[in-house]
């Protein structure tokens, strides 16, 4: 294949050469080459097959429109899916491969579907596979193995991905000629700048063009630019960083892609980086995007973009082909046509669809020997293995509707088309502007900004280069001025532009075929959808522009239609007969180009820190001591203390019993706790909880229930009087923030005129709590400044003194029926105080005990636990808890109490079961029902919510919901289990051990 | 993304706020009076507004302070804040 | 039947270069009266229509659409279709349409893509776990089929999945209910929208309710931004805009409009079996036959009905998703969106009359109303047509939320997409 | 080196030795952890003269009332949090001011609160120290926007901090970071991953947080 690399020129670095592989062939590129631009030196024209009907694909574009040469980057778990070519930059070593084509991109098995394309008009598959029923999950399997573009990697990916959040005064998106103008003046005057721009170099157009700017070649203005930003402190640069989405309030996010163009980095820098800015002000220099001509077979390798022809000359110094020609239906094209001579390319025409071209650019045609065919167009194209090979011409009517004559053929290589200029409004879009349409230049410009944000150059639908550069500035010193600071002076470079003569619109270029006949003209290249797939679907009924996108597809694809959504809507225009402004475009979302999951997710992933991990001050004790953990909410707590290879069910059994007999200690610390200070706290604490709080003694504790505004259940725990105006609540584990949020804003926004503050004080105190006939002959060895004795310090209340000399406060409270006292000191005594606890407790076999036994104790007592044994649908009644709810007093949820349905006898009601069989634990969760049957669907009459094997009681015990179970004691149900048995349990108290309430009290 | 202006802490990313939705729901003084209706009207019914509406925020991970917003629920701007107990710039809610 | 869809069909018209296929639905303009109005032109409204006239012979119908018919969630939702829900009210309700859907492409003469992959809720806690067996076990009672698999049986279905008990928030297990899968959404508006036309419903699109009007206490006809249209029962399936139209009767409800979220990857090659739902670490994903992965992100704690929500959300969406695929993290996110969703105080919708003669209200479908499309449709249209809720939808009236009777599918079932 | 069961040291279990060179070559992030020997929470009604009074008679400051300021004086920091909430940090383990307050606000509606334990200050510093808290913390920790004098509540790596930024003589910014104890071991280890590229390193010695 010969090398299409010219002589001289370009923005490649010709001394370092690079090696690279597209489907397993070795190449040659240069550093500065794109995987699009290396290819095409080396004489590739065939990049792909087409997402539906798998016809052969080149190079469309030469950047991030580009919708066809989409390839699958490396292997194994760095294998990178559907980029484009056109967008990734060459190293040494890169490899390649096309992500369409089945087995191979030459030997395509389903371009069996061009043959058959006519079966496959858009939308057959919703007319179609329907018959016989039986089949569809086999015509599924089939579709789902021809669609799809590349591959996911299967493996985990070893890179990092991170974030940074970044305000600023003036984001510059684009650094073309008008976004790097309006950041110098932004820069100059000491605003806080960033420049993103999703290319490798900065420059936008500027780096594709040879037009002089002030008298100086363009890279050479460029180069001065770029070096001045760069040296700015207030001024952060961003290449290969594309603006993916704008969001409310100027919060932009920049993906910025950091190694991937260089081989080899490893993994200490991150690959890519998301920017989450906070801007004040934002310059749109996002610039245009060309347009293709909708014209019969316009796919073929070799039919680009004119703007890309243009870019692979004069900034890869790659001659797209040996010859060439021009379509088009305004003035810039021409310029390419001057490009490509220039090149050495033969320049068959230019063949402009306008009967009336700008003099200026015929004379220039007329002078390099370029024919120009005026008034006319491309009604087909020919093509060889290696792509075009011919195109058609044919003479256009005077309102360009139809073909006149056929006029012969052009043989050439390359056609470089342009059917316009769409300015890339995206992110105005997305920042909720409106598109509006421009007539005169056959375009959507920005319409109103909404937020703080301004189009500028280009992406305003200003297209000659003076004009851009003098747009940046002014963009430049609107933000400048926005943002408070004094402008600094700047002189607007100047360029020579040409005059020209207007755009002529040309959607559909005729082809003297009867409708649906003839070549395919494709609108969008990667979904396949052609013009006949437009009409059809408006002749269908599919008349919204939204329903059409979605029947044919059309910018449904990787490049969102960047190139083709335009030519599309105005085709449906004219099919509807009415304006293009009345058919409107689709929405544009985020993102303008697609971004890595990992990029968007960042750092926060995986074990350490994918959500905080919260750790007790003895969490690293009970690390060392072997203890399995369990999640509660963000904390590590100890589950159970698996020793020397004991399964869960036998260091259960063993932490009960050693708690029951002797003594077991629990790492408390997680409970959250909240100080509540205040004249009105007993006030405020009447209106929160179910009970009253008035009455409590100081230094005496209560157990409260809370309930939401609709009456149910929805926190727990227990209270203490500190002082006359000084109470100490503690919540549930998972329910701390949301108990402190609640008060908080009863009092904020109800009741502000209560006197009382709230203070989480849950990280504060380490807890240890030792449950157990032997605890209080414990506490009494190292604790020599507190009367222990029932008498002096009795069940339910609290004392302060010191526990081995750490100061300490003792509460008499026990979630295990035992006799228990929970040891409260600063989070900093935490690990001294458990072992002393463990050290002093090592006589009575103090054995510490997780959450699973901690469960299993408070079952048997029958002690419920609040989003296990409730959950959301629970009343205090409904868990025979009435005692604790006052009847004199209002408090949050009360009132929903005394509803109809919250008197219904049938309610869900909490009981105990016990198995018929002893060791038979009831699977939790199963539901119960009154009589066994297989006749689906079988009456239900409550469900397990927490079981357990009771080693103390030596028979299972559990706690369930039952319709009106607090009146069936006595009576059986039956739970059928997900392994198909079917056990029997008869309904009981809750209360298994201890029902007379003696043994914590002693 | 909205941008929140606490009255206290001034512009913050709205990562730092937990919202309570609409404001100047006044809890009945004596709800034991209330019908089932009445009762459930206040727990359940909402305005739903699209356009302006008032609506709570709290600074949970800043000032941890409850405010009012009146905010475009369309739009998502935010045209204003006022604290708790003050009146909304819409004039007295109903 | 004009034109009916069939390979043969597809063959004759290939024949003619497609000139000849007939519309899917007219645009016709409004008549002046019809005997049911529709508002709201989503799945649920064209369904409601459809069996208005196939069921009940009532076809003097117009379904009016303030845009698109299917733009609203219809058109942007995750298409997860199940019916594995806790509470027996729900579950018989999703279960009778999971029943229309096994039959809805050939019913409607129309492919809506019903691929039944079957669909995994993952539980990462021991309560998910316990939730887990209480749902599974309530959903085999009800004759549903539902399963709990084991994580070694999880990463068979799911090769990729990450099933390491050393994550942050492991995956413990999960239900599985094989029936359960995804559809395609457009297909479903258009073919419930073809097959109303068939019948002669009037699908009238770019006509938006803006009143409702009434006399002695019965809706007499709505006006509409193409003039008023008479009609003795009105029936408002709006989804996300449902409060306006009850303000426009006079009526207060306990709905909330939320946007929540979705966005696609660009297209794959076959990747994911089944449709994966987590929970605690919050997202959820299929793939589309296009090849897309469908990720469903959250839904924003805020009123909103901008059709868009916040960036957070999608940035912890798609954190719970490389959590749960850590190989999906060079996969690309192509687009992400949002709809408004009509949330109820118990995840549960509302399908009931109301205090205004003829008027009936469908909504607070919330985040999980795809999946009752047709089932929905056929119990609305019931119940507009005998004026009395069908026995599978008398738990959803209006009057709970007055007696207490909530139905709180979020209380155990977690997340209700 | 790792602490173990030293108590008062939110790093234990951390290695401390795990200084790495960034790409730079260099350690663009030094943390310490500032040892604090009495946090104190404090409510009042600041409208009260004879709050701030009080206060001042005790501390020998006056309390910042304008939102997210501090003060400091002598090895005593006060940070404003609310309208009616301040946390006092006491750097000097010979001062005490937690019943002293109590005694000189008896009878005025207030609540003084001990939390020492229950909170981990750590300082962030060096060249890159900035960019490292900005990878998740949306607040703007530019010097004009985040001045000597303030300081803020806010969400970094998803735990609820106290950031303030402490300007030493030098002119380099150290960021005090106050975290709850149990995330403290969370946010270390984030830190510390955060600045992977910047490269880091422990001082043990240097309490460099201004008061
Ligand atoms: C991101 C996202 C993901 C979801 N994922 C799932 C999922 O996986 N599974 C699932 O089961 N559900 C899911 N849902 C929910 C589901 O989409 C909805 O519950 C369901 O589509 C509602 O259908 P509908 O027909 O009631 O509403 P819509 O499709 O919203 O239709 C209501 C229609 O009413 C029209 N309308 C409103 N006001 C007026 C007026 N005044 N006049 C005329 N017309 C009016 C609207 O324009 C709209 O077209 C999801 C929703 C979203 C947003
Ligand atoms: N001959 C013509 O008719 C014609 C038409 C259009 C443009 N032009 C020329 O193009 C130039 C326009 O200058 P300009 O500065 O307005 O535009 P530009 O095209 O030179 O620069 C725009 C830049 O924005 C970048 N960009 C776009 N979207 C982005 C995103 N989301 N994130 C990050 N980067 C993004 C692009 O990569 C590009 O570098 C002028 O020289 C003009 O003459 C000529
Ligand atoms: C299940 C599903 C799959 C989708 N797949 C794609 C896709 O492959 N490409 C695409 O551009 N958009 C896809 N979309 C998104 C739509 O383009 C569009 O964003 C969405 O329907 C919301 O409409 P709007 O963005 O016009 O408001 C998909 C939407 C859904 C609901
Ligand atoms: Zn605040």
């Amino acid at each position: 294949m010969s090398s299409q690399r010219l002589p001289s020129g370009g923005r490649i670095n010709r001394g370092r050469p690079l090696e690279f592989f597209f489907n397993g062939r070795r190449y040659e590129g240069f550093e500065g080459d794109t995987l699009a631009s290396g290819l095409l030196a080396n004489g590739i024209r065939l990049f792909g097959r087409s997402f539906k009907y798998h016809r052969p694909r080149g190079l469309f574009g030469s950047g991030s429109e580009e919708p066809n040469a989409l390839v699958q980057l490396g292997e194994g778990a760095s294998t990178i899916p559907n980029l484009k070519a056109t967008q990734v930059e060459l190293f040494d070593g890169l490899s390649a491969r096309t992500v369409v084509g089945w087995p191979s991109l030459e030997i395509d098995l389903y371009a069996i579907n061009n043959r058959i394309g006519r079966l496959l008009p858009a939308g057959f598959y919703y007319k179609t596979f329907m018959r016989p029923r039986f089949l569809w999950d086999w015509y599924e399997g089939r579709i789902r193995h021809a669609a799809g573009l590349g591959f996911a990697p299967t493996e985990p990916d070893s890179a990092r991905y991170d974030k940074r959040n970044a305000h600023c005064d003036v984001l510059v998106v684009g650094a073309g000629p008008t976004g790097l103008m309006a950041a110098l003046v932004a820069g100059r005057s000491g605003a806080r700048v960033i420049v993103a721009d999703e290319q490798a170099e900065m420059g936008g157009d500027l780096l594709s063009s040879t037009q002089h700017v002030s008298g100086a070649c363009p890279w050479m203005f460029l180069d001065n630019l770029v070096k001045e930003l760069s040296l700015m402190d207030n001024v952060m640069l961003l290449p290969r960083s594309t603006v993916s989405g704008y969001y409310d309030y100027n919060f932009l996010v920049i993906n910025q892609r950091r190694t991937d163009h260089q081989a080899g980095i490893g993994d200490i820098v991150s690959r890519e980086r998301n920017w989450r800015v906070r801007a004040r002000q934002v310059v749109l220099a996002t610039g245009a995007i060309e347009r293709g001509l909708v014209f019969a077979d316009n796919d073929r390798p070799g039919i680009m973009l004119s703007s890309a022809v243009r870019t692979y000359i004069n900034r890869y110094a790659v001659r797209p082909g040996r010859t060439g020609a021009v379509f088009t239906n305004n003035d810039s094209a021409y310029q390419t046509a001057v490009e490509m001579h220039g090149a050495g390319m033969e320049v068959k025409g230019v063949i402009d669809v306008r009967q009336r071209p700008s003099q200026e650019r015929l004379l220039q045609m007329d002078t390099l020997g370029i024919p120009v065919y005026s008034g006319h167009g491309v009604g087909g194209t020919r093509s060889g293995r290696q792509g075009l090979r011919a195109v058609e011409l044919c003479r256009l009517s005077a309102d360009g509707r139809d073909v006149l004559t056929q006029k012969g053929s052009l043989d050439c290589q390359v056609l470089a088309i342009s059917g316009g200029w769409n300015p890339a409004i995206h992110l105005h879009c997305q920042s909720g502007g409106r598109p509006k349409y421009d007539d005169d230049q056959a375009c959507f410009v920005p319409d109103k900004s909404v937020q703080s944000e301004r189009s500028a150059g280009s992406a305003l639908g200003i297209f000659q280069l003076g004009n851009c550069l003098s747009d940046g500035v002014d963009a430049g010193v609107h933000a400048v001025r926005e943002t408070g600071y004094a402008c600094a002076h700047i002189d607007i470079p100047y360029a020579s532009d040409r005059t020209g003569s207007a755009i002529e619109p040309m959607w559909n270029v005729p082809d003297g075929v009867l409708p649906g006949r003839g070549g395919k003209k494709f609108v969008d290249y990667q979904n396949d959808t052609t013009a006949a797939d437009i009409a059809l679907a408006a002749r269908e009924g599919y008349r919204s522009i939204e329903h059409v996108k979605r029947y044919t597809a059309l910018g449904f694809g990787t490049d969102q239609g960047k190139t083709g959504n335009i030519n599309g809507l105005a085709i449906l225009a004219q099919h509807l007969g009415q304006s293009i402004p009345a058919t409107g475009t689709t929405t544009f979302r985020p993102n303008y180009t697609p971004v890595t999951f990992g990029a968007i997710a960042g750092r926060e992933l995986g074990t350490v820190f994918f959500d905080p991990v919260r750790k007790t001050p003895m969490h690293d004790w009970h690390v060392a001591h072997g203890a399995v953990f369990e999640d509660v909410g963000q904390w590590k707590r100890p589950w159970y203390y698996p020793k020397g290879g004991e399964t869960m069910e036998s260091a259960v059994r063993r932490e009960c019993l050693a708690t029951r007999k002797s003594i077991g200690l629990l790492d408390a610390s997680t409970l959250g706790k909240i100080e509540v200070r205040g004249r009105d706290s007993a006030e405020f604490l009447n209106r929160i909880y179910t009970n009253a709080w008035s009455k409590l003694e100081i230094n005496r504790c209560r157990y409260g229930l809370m309930l939401g505004e609709d009456g149910m259940v929805m926190d727990d725990g227990v209270s203490s009087r500190l002082g006359d105006n000084h109470y100490y609540m503690t919540t549930t584990t998972g329910g701390a923030a949301h108990v402190l949020g609640w008060l908080e804003r009863w009092h904020q926004t109800e009741w502000p005129e209560l006197e009382v503050f709230f203070t989480s004080v849950t990280d504060r105190w380490a807890v240890a709590s030792i449950a157990g006939p032997n605890s209080r002959s414990l506490l009494d060895r190292l604790c020599s400044d507190i009367d222990l004795s029932a008498g002096a310090f009795p069940f339910m209340s609290l004392r302060e003194g010191s526990v081995a000399g750490i100061s300490a406060r003792l509460f008499r409270i026990s979630f295990s029926g035992e006799l228990a006292f929970e040891i409260n000191v600063s989070a900093d005594d935490g690990v001294a105080l458990w072992e002393l606890l463990m050290e002093a407790g090592g006589e009575y076999g103090i054995t510490p005990y997780g959450t699973e036994t901690m469960h299993v104790l408070r079952a048997e007592k029958g002690y419920v636990i609040v989003g296990q044994d409730t959950d959301g649908s629970v009343t205090p009644a409904d868990l025979g808890m009435d005692w604790i709810v006052s009847k004199t007093k209002d408090f949050i949820g009360k009132r929903s109490l005394a509803r109809s349905d919250m008197l219904r006898d049938s309610r869900k009601q909490l009981v105990g079961l016990v198995t018929e069989q002893p060791e038979t634990v009831l699977p939790e969760g199963t539901q119960l029902v009154n009589e066994p049957s297989t006749d689906y669907p079988v009456p239900m009459t409550g469900h397990v919510t927490s079981s357990y094997y009771s080693s103390t009681l030596g028979h299972s015990i559990a706690l369930a919901l039952i319709k009106g179970g607090h009146t069936r004691m006595g009576a059986s149900v039956y739970a059928p289990t997900l392994d198909g048995q079917c056990i029997k349990a008869i309904i009981s108290s809750p209360v298994f051990y201890d029902p007379e309430n003696k043994l914590h009290k002693t | 993304m909205l941008s929140i202006d606490c009255p206290w802490c001034g512009s913050r990313d709205q990562s730092e706020f937990s919202y309570g939705g609409e404001a100047h729901i006044v809890r009945p003084k004596e709800p034991e009076k209330l019908s089932d209706e009445d009762w459930g009207d206040y727990l359940f019914n909402r305005k739903n507004t699209k356009g302006r509406f008032e609506e709570q925020w709290c600074h949970t991970a800043g000032c941890r302070r409850w405010f009012n917003a009146v905010r475009d629920s369309q739009s998502y701007k935010i045209e204003a804040v006022y604290k708790i107990g003050e009146q909304s710039p819409d004039g007295i809610p109903e | 039947m004009k034109n009916k869809y069939s390979i043969f069909s597809l063959v004759r018209n290939a024949v003619s270069y497609h000139q000849n296929w007939s519309q899917a639905w007219r645009s016709p303009d409004p008549k002046p009266a019809y005997d049911a109005i529709i508002v709201g032109g989503g799945g649920h409204g064209l369904a409601t229509a459809y069996y208005l006239a196939k069921e009940h012979s009532i076809t003097r119908v117009a379904v009016l659409e303030k845009g698109w018919i299917g733009g609203g969630n219809t058109g942007r939702n995750t298409t997860i279709v199940r019916s594995n829900y806790l509470w027996d009210e729900a579950a018989h309700l999703y279960e009778k349409s999971l029943k229309l859907w096994e039959g809805l492409s050939q019913e409607l003469n129309y492919n809506v893509m019903f691929s039944q992959r079957g669909v995994m809720n993952l539980g990462h806690t021991l309560q998910d776990m316990r939730d887990i067996v209480r749902r599974s076990s309530a959903n085999q009672l009800n004759g549903i089929d539902s399963e709990v698999l084991t994580p070694a049986q999880i990463k068979n279905i799911e090769p990729t999945i990450n099933i390491s008990q050393q994550a942050r928030y492991p995956i413990l297990g999960a239900s599985f209910q094989p029936r359960g899968g995804v559809a395609r959404h457009d297909a479903v508006a258009w073919g419930f929208a073809r097959g109303a036309d068939r019948y002669g419903v009037d699908v009238i699109q770019n006509c938006e309710v803006t009143g409702i009007r009434q006399q002695n206490g019965s809706v007499t006809g709505v006006d509409t931004t193409r003039g008023f249209i008479a009609a003795p029962k009105v029936g408002v399936v709006a989804a996300g805009h449902s409060s306006l139209l009850a303000d426009y009767a006079g009526l207060r409800m306990p709905i909330e409009s939320h946007p929540l979220q979705a966005l696609v990857s660009e297209p794959l090659k076959p990747v994911l079996n089944t449709v994966i739902m987590s929970n605690a670490v919050h997202g959820y994903i299929s793939q589309s036959d296009k090849g897309e992965l469908v990720v469903g992100a959250g839904i924003d704690s805020y009123i909103g009905y901008g059709q868009r929500g916040s960036y957070s959300v999608i940035e912890g969406n798609i954190a719970a998703i490389v959590e749960l695929f850590p190989n999906f993290s060079r996969v690309k996110m192509l687009r992400q969106w949002g709809g408004i969703v009509d949330v109820c105080p118990d995840a549960c919708p509302i399908i009931s009359l109301t205090p205004v003669k003829g008027l009936y209200f469908n909504c607070g479908w919330g985040t999980g109303g795809f999946k009752a499309t047709p089932g929905s449709g056929w119990v609305f249209a019931y119940t507009i047509a005998r004026n009395t809720p069908h026995g599978l939808n008398a738990a959803f009236d209006l009057n709970r939320f007055y007696t207490g009777a909530l139905i709180d599918e979020h209380g155990a079932a977690g997340v209700a997409h | 080196m790792t602490i173990s069961g030293s108590k008062h040291s939110q790093f234990v279990g951390i290695d401390l030795d795990a200084s790495f060179k960034g790409i730079a070559g260099d350690y663009g992030v030094w943390f310490n952890e500032i040892s604090v020997t009495e946090f104190v929470n404090l409510r009042g009604d600041s409208t009260h003269s004879g709050f701030l009074t009080g206060v001042q008679r005790v501390t020998g400051v006056e309390l910042p009332v304008i939102p997210n300021t501090v003060v400091r004086s002598g090895g005593l920091s006060c940070h404003w949090l609310g309208p009616d909430e301040w946390l006092m940090t006491v750097k000097k383990p010979e001062v005490s001011i937690m019943q002293d307050l109590e005694d000189s606000l008896s009878g005025l509606h207030i609540a003084v609160t001990d939390l020492t334990g229950g909170q981990s200050l750590f300082g962030v510093g060096g060249r890159q120290s900035r960019d490292v808290l900005s990878a998740a913390c949306t607040l703007d920790l530019h010097a004009d926007a985040f001045a000597q004098g303030s300081c803020a509540q806010t969400i970094l790596a998803h735990s609820n901090v106290l950031i303030t930024p402490a300007f030493q003589s030098s002119g380099d910014c150290v960021f005090e970071v106050l975290v709850r104890r149990s995330y403290a071991d969370h946010l270390i280890r984030w830190l510390m991953d955060a600045a992977h590229e910047d490269g880091f390193e422990f001082r043990l010695d240097d309490n460099s947080g201004l008061d």
